[in-house]
């Protein structure tokens, strides 16, 4: 061994954080801006295959610029609909970090969204401050155990968790289906499945009403917020975050370290499916106010591609999840002002994906944008 | 036939594994090929076999030059490869297995599986290989198992075999057993080579022997001429001692107690049976035996990874039977496990994550429910400092470490605690000859500050090296034990016990 | 020596499969409970099942079961098999013991519904073939990838295509054109998963969620942005039933197996095609070895990726092909994703039948009867929700997947991506 | 009022989406929010978009309309449309009530007008269109009831909402006033009245359920099925096309399904009309007028708003006697001397 001295000197030398690497920089800035990019000619590329003239491709454009950025009301949209995709991506993004690929979030923002709307109109008596996070919490429970259904399963028999949550899916719009019909749930007075209406004093206060009452930015915004922290710091500060990563890259290596596996999983679906449920009650509570068929309408889906564009870190799946929203709240603007179908934009989110998730075929299509000794990636 | 190979370069990435090799194979002939782990013996068998292409040179069959496009080339060429992980789909029978690529076909494709079976049987008859042709590859033994792979090679009328690694899975009779074949292919012409890191085994069948190192040939002879001694200096590039310097054993109080133990595998056959053994203070036990007489569910079992479903064990008079992983880390049992990527270690992490893997829940590394990282920042620089682990930094992936430096690293973050119990499995597997000493001496560290080390390996040399005491494991059972102080055990009657024999000396 | 100590050990450990058994046998217990007295019928009361419609050739009366008297045998031979699993543990019956007892069960349910009422049983298995068509396509579809280890997700999208090209092509070259094209579109959806995953390797899954995903926005966006203004685009024609002669006046089962249209002739050569392809011609096995130990495939110059390609790319086709059934054999007309999931059954239906084409077959059919048994119940007002019904299959399906009963086996390599080096 | 081709339905489309374009002049727009049926639904959605392009036709306004993806969506296409520029929002729908009363209460000065849905107390700034359906669906069951040879009808629906059952009602009820007045035993499945419990698809888009359903019904004995399902019913369509006529006929609801679809027109013995198109056309004309006023517009057989489609290919099928019996049938309704349901 050598003097102390030159052990001190060993330290600190192995403790000096390496730069970030230029890949990690395409990683993380270039492959995503160009995902973006790409999808959004590709898009304009199936407009023209489809007869619509340059003119009202640009229009769409315009729109799509504009209904998502271009005044408050499209910011307070985009913010809308990111809140759901933001809070359920979050949830997919630790599954995905736990090596648990949830397909279930969509069953889980049902239930989820249909417990906080019983729970609120049951205890309606309650004030405010007592009803409105108790039936966000109880969106999170019933999300959170109902996911925890499909992680049990996997804990317990190995059952794959893919098709374990399609098949929770199913099942949830079925049962959906059928609560919606009871008659403690549904709304007096009507026959088809809609339940009632959720009280005041558990609905998340809209944010921006004193401004225009259309602006339907609700106080989920900081559920949201907080939500992104608390996942950081559960997957990078917390012991069972570490388990949770540790599981997700190597099981096997986990249970070796005496984590247990089982415990992990249910674990990390659980609180996966919390979030979701989550996003289903702020959906309900700020926006919807009242469950229906339906009123998930995809979230559970397209927070797949948020926690996935996102590469399942939370600041990721922030910026993804806001994109997201935005592309909604600037697709259906494209519709009103340029006539063309909203669906393309999830032939847009759909590029987006393929993109992020095989940058071999980035980097196929695109060598010159990479590799290059050159700093930054502005020459995407 | 004969075989060139002429300046053959292949990289991946930034790592050259074959360096300009020039190597002559010819037939009637058996070519030992002598290297250390990662001295790219196989990535040069592989690219004769027409698995990988070389990056430069070129491969001569008779003095012609031939360049494969892909496996099917090789074998179309009459070069056929025994790899040291069997190529055998384990839900396939013997014939299915052996016919896969060269099928015998009737019309609209129809798999003539009758006359496969047929032909099997022929190459059986002629070569004496008693290969049941029906039986699923799942539930044959290993030995066996081996013997399909090179039925398959002659099924598709090899006239060069490459061997891999072949008897790293056979006990030392199987070992002579398997010479036989070797040496009556041999006979009827073949053209073979041998790869091994085992000195005595290549100056036992060899009539030629290359040594690689680093990627390049080191030397060629004669084995008749060549000593242990010789071979292992060109191997390694400097004069090696395989003993390992130790004092003798001071057994103290009994660490590890097992009674009586049952482990279940998944599909519900016994793997470890009524398993008596103990492991004292300040000694190393070694158990030796062929792979998958179970050894790994045994250590799994007393490590906490595996259900006992009968039996007791006890460490350090407390009984930890039904104790959690976790609980018997922290009663003082450490574990290396048999392969560290697979378990030992989270490649994707960092040094430094790795390196509390299995105490970051433990005080100093935690508070709260958060993790202190700064310190287990510190605690990963000298843990790196203290095994040599090298490295630039703690925080790049531990999956950028070389062979011998992830399992440094696995070693140092079981032996810098304080412990009272090493389990040790198979814990210089594919390393290089410094790792491997470096470890070993650690080890034998621990032993003298009087724990009790268990060191399970398949590596016959290995167990005599550091074993006070030895153990042989077969069919789930201790058959035999036989003190080693000294190194005085007799390897022939270890080798008995490995295949199942008990006239020995009794558990 | 072995022998000896296995045997003495054996006693004393309690093997998963005996614990099985006896879950089963449990089950079977519960099961006969639940018909003896949830599914009580009234005395007198009698199940009327009609065979035939008046003008089959040969018509047969109606099937007329006494209610009360059926229900009890019923119970009693569930309550036999329960108690014979119970007690004697035969590991061998236990899935035939189950199998048998669910239909039991079904039977007994059917029975009970329709007490002093009737249905076309006839009709309802003839619905049940047509509703199981596009799911066994879909599993038939996962089974050609799943042997080459290609993970599947996609088969939901690859439908929808399917569907989608038929109506198209199939409003301007007619039914067969459709149908080439409906299966050639499937077929490079299958082509892009397999050069995503072989040659990208991007993750299985991802891949299919995105083509799932892509399939869905652009044939909503064509349908809504195209169609809707050009509706000659999207009419095409429907393949009528052809019935067999003779044997599709069979009662009964003629009209559920012969007097069907294209897409349940294809389906049924299709699974046996498939069935001897995989597992009796050097392709197969070729095939299935790729999809157990690419490596070991490798070694022996079967071409991993060619493979995965080749079987990817035919899964796709014959997805293509049940994806074709919505529109040239069903309605004749495209609406934005009007295969609703049945991509997913389709998966569940695979596993549900180990892997194995026959077995997808067998499970899509319990699936379409349930779909078909559901609008019966529908009709005949039973107090069971539609909703529980519509359950069932999925609840089964995760049964299935959990092991609960008997552990299916995946393709060893399944999901895993092969590098070469 | 013009029938429209389908080509027609396609130029307007375009016409509607370039109107900016073309007419020049206007500055008066009506927009529409459609349900998640979409527009070329073949059903209501479409009749009231049909209304609107009546309009455009008529006055050279503009027109835009708005699909709904999900129920989640409605409220944020009505917000999207909120500061558009849209003199008057039609939104349609029963499931739309509750987002457009929220709408319309935030935008006091935004004109709303929604189909299938009638507000009490009334929103001032909007007008509900609602139709006497059962009063069509009357005559259609009693139609129907003369016409089968099975002895046997069927009917379902999307969901069961009243909109929907309100069909199924009438059919019941008319057929049933058939048995009553000619001693007969002509059955209704899948909905009964008294329950208010049926067959329902569960949705308004799987066209294969509409197939899958109008056999069940078929295998039962049914030879005249009515689906009230929007586009669904195009699905039971396709089997009545395939089966030919002789063994299944269908009844259109909502638009005269004959010329809505008209490859399969043939097949639809009648189709049980609400003139969606001319109450939006007659909301958008009094937007125009400044003659809106919220409340609600009722559409009864009295007034045209409900009717019985002409019956096309089956003109020579129906016999005088049931002709005359259903003409008196309707003034009967219209005097008020036949209750229905009673």
């Amino acid at each position: 061994m050598s003097d102390l001295s030159s052990i001190n000197e060993q330290m600190r030398s192995l403790l000096a954080r390496t730069a970030r690497g230029r890949s990690e920089f395409e990683d993380l800035v270039v492959v995503p801006v160009f995902a973006v990019v790409v999808a959004l000619i590709f898009g304009m590329l199936v407009m023209l295959a489809t007869g619509v003239d340059i003119a009202t491709i640009g229009k769409s454009f315009v729109a799509l610029a504009k209904g998502s950025l271009g005044s408050v009301n499209a910011l307070s949209e985009t913010l809308t609909a990111a809140i759901p995709l933001v809070l359920a991506g979050l949830g997919l993004g630790l599954g995905f970090r736990a090596g648990l690929f949830n397909i279930g979030a969509e069953g889980q923002v049902l239930l989820g969204g249909t417990a906080a709307v019983i729970f609120g109109f049951t205890f309606h008596s309650l004030p405010f401050a007592v009803l409105m996070p108790l039936s966000l919490l109880a969106g999170a429970i019933v999300g959170g155990l109902y996911a925890a259904i499909a992680g049990a399963l996997k804990a317990a028999t190995g059952a794959h968790e893919v098709i374990t949550t399609i098949m929770l899916n199913l099942i949830s719009f079925k049962l959906l289906d059928y609560l919606l019909r009871q008659p403690y749930i549904q709304k007096e007075g009507r026959a088809d499945p809609i339940s009632k209406s959720v009280p005041d004093a558990a609905q998340l206060p809209r944010l921006l009403d004193w401004l225009d009452p259309n602006l339907r930015l609700h106080a989920g915004l900081f559920v949201m917020l907080a939500a992104v922290v608390l996942v950081w710091w559960i997957l990078f500060r917390s012991k069972i975050g570490f388990a949770f990563r540790a599981s997700g890259e190597n099981p096997h290596a986990a249970r070796y370290a005496g984590m247990k596996s089982g415990l992990v999983i249910v674990a990390a679906m659980g609180t996966a499916g919390a979030l979701a449920g989550l996003a289903g009650a702020s959906q309900v509570l700020g926006v919807l106010g009242r469950a229906s068929p339906g009123f998930s309408a995809d979230i559970g889906f397209d927070a797949i591609a948020v926690a996935l564009l996102g590469r399942s870190h939370p600041l990721g799946i922030l910026f993804a999840g806001i994109l997201f929203g935005g592309l909604e709240a600037g697709g259906r603007q494209m519709q009103v002002d340029a006539g063309v179908s909203i669906d393309l934009i999830a032939i847009i989110q759909a590029l987006i994906i393929v993109f992020i998730a095989a940058p071999l075929l980035v980097r196929a299509i695109f060598p010159w944008g990479f590799a290059r000794k050159s700093k930054g990636g502005s020459e995407v | 036939m004969d075989v060139e190979l002429r300046g053959i370069t292949k990289r991946f990435g930034s790592v050259v594994a074959n360096d300009g090799v020039n190597l002559t194979i010819r037939g009637g002939e058996v070519l030992g090929l002598l290297g250390e782990n990662g001295a790219g013996k196989s990535t040069m068998m592989n690219i004769l076999s027409g698995l990988y292409s070389p990056d430069e040179g070129e491969i001569l069959i008779d003095g012609k030059p031939v360049v494969f496009q892909g496996p099917g080339d090789g074998i179309e060429a009459g070069i056929g490869m025994v790899h040291q992980h069997f190529m055998l789909v384990p839900v396939f029978t013997v014939a299915e297995n052996v016919v896969l690529g060269v099928e015998p076909t009737g019309r609209l494709g129809y798999l003539d599986l009758k006359r496969a079976r047929a032909q099997v049987d022929e190459i059986n008859q002629l070569y004496g290989l008693h290969v049941p042709a029906d039986t699923l590859i799942e539930d044959l033994p290993v030995g066996i198992q081996q013997r399909v792979e090179i039925l398959k090679v002659l099924f598709r009328q090899a006239d060069v075999l490459i061997l891999d690694e072949p008897t790293a899975v056979l006990t030392p009779q199987e070992v002579e057993e398997f010479f036989g074949i070797v040496r009556s292919l041999k006979e009827a012409g073949k053209a073979i080579v041998f790869i091994t890191h085992k000195l005595h085994e290549i100056l036992e069948v060899s009539d030629r022997v290359s040594v690689m190192r680093q990627g390049r040939i080191v030397g060629e002879g004669d084995p008749k001429t060549l000593t242990e001694a010789d071979l292992a200096e060109m191997m390694v590039g400097r004069p090696v001692s395989f003993t390992v310097d130790k004092t003798v054993a001071e057994p103290g109080r009994p660490m590890l107690e097992v009674s009586d133990l049952v482990v279940l595998r998944d599909n519900d056959e016994i793997a470890v049976d009524h398993l008596n053994m103990v492991v004292k203070s300040g000694e190393v036990v070694g158990i030796a035996g062929v792979q998958g007489n179970g050894q790994s569910a045994l250590v799994e079992a007393i490590t906490g990874l595996a259900r006992a479903a009968s039996g007791k064990i006890v460490f350090d008079g407390k009984d930890i039977t039904h104790f959690s992983v976790r609980q018997r880390h922290s009663e003082g049992m450490a574990h290396i496990p048999e392969d560290r990527h697979k378990s030992g270690m989270v490649s994707s992490f960092t040094i430094a994550e790795n390196m509390v893997l299995n105490s970051y829940y433990e005080k100093p590394y935690s508070k709260g429910m958060a993790i202190d990282w700064p310190t287990v920042h510190k605690t990963a620089a000298k843990y790196c400092v203290d095994f040599d682990v090298r490295t630039p930094s703690v925080f790049l992936p531990a999956g950028n470490l070389s062979g011998g430096n992830q399992q440094k690293m696995v070693v140092a973050r079981e032996l810098e605690r304080q412990t009272k119990l090493v389990i040790a499995s198979q814990p210089t597997r594919g390393l290089d000859v410094g790792s491997i000493e470096y470890i070993h001496s650690r080890l034998i560290e621990a032993r003298d500050e009087g724990d009790g080390v268990l060191i399970v390996s398949s590596e016959l040399d290995e167990i005599m090296g550091l074993s006070d005491r030895i153990l042989v494991m077969f069919d789930g059972r201790i058959v035999a034990e036989f003190d080693n102080t000294g190194g005085k055990a007799d390897r022939n009657a270890i080798g008995l016990a490995m295949a199942g024999a008990t006239e020995g000396a009794a558990a | 020596m072995s022998a000896v100590t296995t045997d003495t050990t054996s006693e004393k450990i309690a093997t998963g499969k005996a614990r099985q058994a006896r879950i089963v046998g449990g089950v079977l217990i519960a099961l006969a409970l639940l018909v003896l007295f949830v599914l009580d019928v009234g005395a007198g009361q009698v199940a009327t099942f009609k065979l035939s419609r008046p003008r089959d050739a040969i018509v047969l009366g109606d099937l007329v079961v006494p209610g009360q008297p059926f229900n009890l045998v019923a119970a009693a031979l569930l309550a036999f098999l329960g108690v014979r699993q119970f007690l004697r543990g035969g590991v061998r019956w236990t899935s035939i013991s189950l199998g048998v007892g669910l239909a039991i069960l079904v039977m007994a349910f059917l029975v009970w519904a329709t007490a002093d009422k009737s249905f076309s049983l006839t009709g309802m298995l003839q619905a049940t073939m047509v509703r199981a068509v596009p799911i066994a396509l879909g599993g038939l579809a996962g089974v050609l990838c799943e042997r080459v280890a290609v993970v599947n997700i996609a088969i939901e999208g690859m439908l929808l295509a399917g569907a989608f090209t038929g109506a198209l092509i199939g409003s301007l070259l007619g039914g067969w054109g459709g149908l080439v094209a409906a299966v050639l579109v499937g077929g490079s959806f299958g082509l892009i998963l397999a050069a995503l995953v072989v040659t990208f390797r991007m993750d299985q899954i991802i891949a299919g969620v995105v083509i799932n995903l892509f399939v869905l926005g652009l044939t909503s966006y064509v349908s809504s942005q195209v169609f809707a203004e050009v509706r000659s685009l999207n009419n095409a024609p429907v393949f009528r039933a052809w019935k067999i002669p003779l044997l599709g006046d069979i009662p009964v089962i003629g009209p559920m197996l012969f007097n069907q249209n294209l897409f349940v002739y294809g389906a049924l050569i299709l699974v046996a095609v498939a069935t001897y392809y995989l597992f009796h011609t050097k392709g197969g096995l070729r095939a299935r070895a790729v999809g157990e130990h690419p490596r070991a495939a490798d070694t022996l110059g079967v071409d991993v990726y060619w493979t995965r390609y080749v079987h990817v790319t035919l899964g796709g086709m014959v997805a293509g092909f049940g994806g074709a059934w919505f529109t040239l054999g069903s309605v004749g007309r495209f609406d934005e994703n009007m295969t609703g999931g049945r991509g997913f059954i389709g998966l569940a239906a695979m596993i549900f039948g180990r892997w194995h084409p026959v077995g997808a077959l067998s499970a899509a059919l319990i699936f379409g009867f349930a779909d078909s048994l559901q609008q019966k119940l529908a009709l005949l007002n039973t107090p069971i929700p539609s909703e529980f019904l519509a359950m069932a299959p999925y609840i089964a399906t995760i049964i299935v997947v959990a092991g609960l009963i008997g552990k299916a086996r995946a393709p060893a390599a399944d999901g895993k991506p092969y590098v070469k080096e | 009022m013009t029938v429209l081709s389908k080509f027609a339905t396609g130029t307007g489309l375009a016409a509607a989406l370039l109107a900016g374009s073309v007419t020049a002049a206007s500055a008066f727009t009506a927009c529409q929010v459609t349900d998640t049926g979409g527009i070329d639904d073949a059903g209501f959605n479409q009749t009231a978009w049909k209304g609107v392009q009546d309009a455009i036709e008529a006055h050279g306004i503009e027109g835009r309309f708005l699909e709904s993806q999900a129920e989640s969506d409605y409220e944020a296409n009505l917000n999207s449309l909120m500061g558009g520029g849209c003199d008057v929002i039609v939104t349609v729908g029963f499931l739309m009530g509750d987002a457009t009363a929220a709408a319309a209460k935030a935008n006091p000065d935004q004109k709303f007008s929604i189909v299938d849905f009638a507000y009490d107390p009334a929103i001032p700034n909007v007008i509900g269109q609602v139709f006497a359906t059962e009063q069509a669906a009357f005559l259609a069951g009693y139609l129907a009831a003369g016409m089968t040879e099975t002895g046997v009808l069927g009917t379902f629906g999307g969901i069961n909402i009243p909109p929907v059952t309100v069909f199924m009602d009438g059919m019941v009820h008319g057929a049933n006033y058939y048995n009553e007045k000619h001693g007969t035993d002509v059955t209704v499945l899948g909905w009964n009245p008294e329950t208010k419990e049926g067959l329902f698809t569960g949705n308004f888009d799987s066209l294969d359920d509409g197939r899958a359903f109008a056999q069940n019904l078929y295998d039962e004995g049914a030879d005249i099925v009515m689906p009230v399902a929007g586009p669904v019913g195009l699905g039971s369509a396709a089997l009545a096309d395939e089966l030919g006529t002789d063994e299944l006929k269908i009844i259109g609801v909502d638009a005269d399904q004959a010329l809505t679809d008209p490859e399969k027109a043939h097949v639809y013995l009648t189709s049980v009309l609400k003139r969606m198109d001319s109450t939006v056309q007659e909301v958008i004309e009094a937007a125009m007028n400044d003659t809106f006023e919220g409340g609600v517009i009722v559409g009864t057989l009295e007034n045209d708003g409900v009717s019985l489609a002409p019956y096309h290919t089956f003109e020579g099928a129906v016999p005088a006697e049931l002709q005359a019996e259903l003409d008196e049938i309707k003034a009967g309704i219209i005097d008020g001397s036949i209750k229905i349901g009673m």
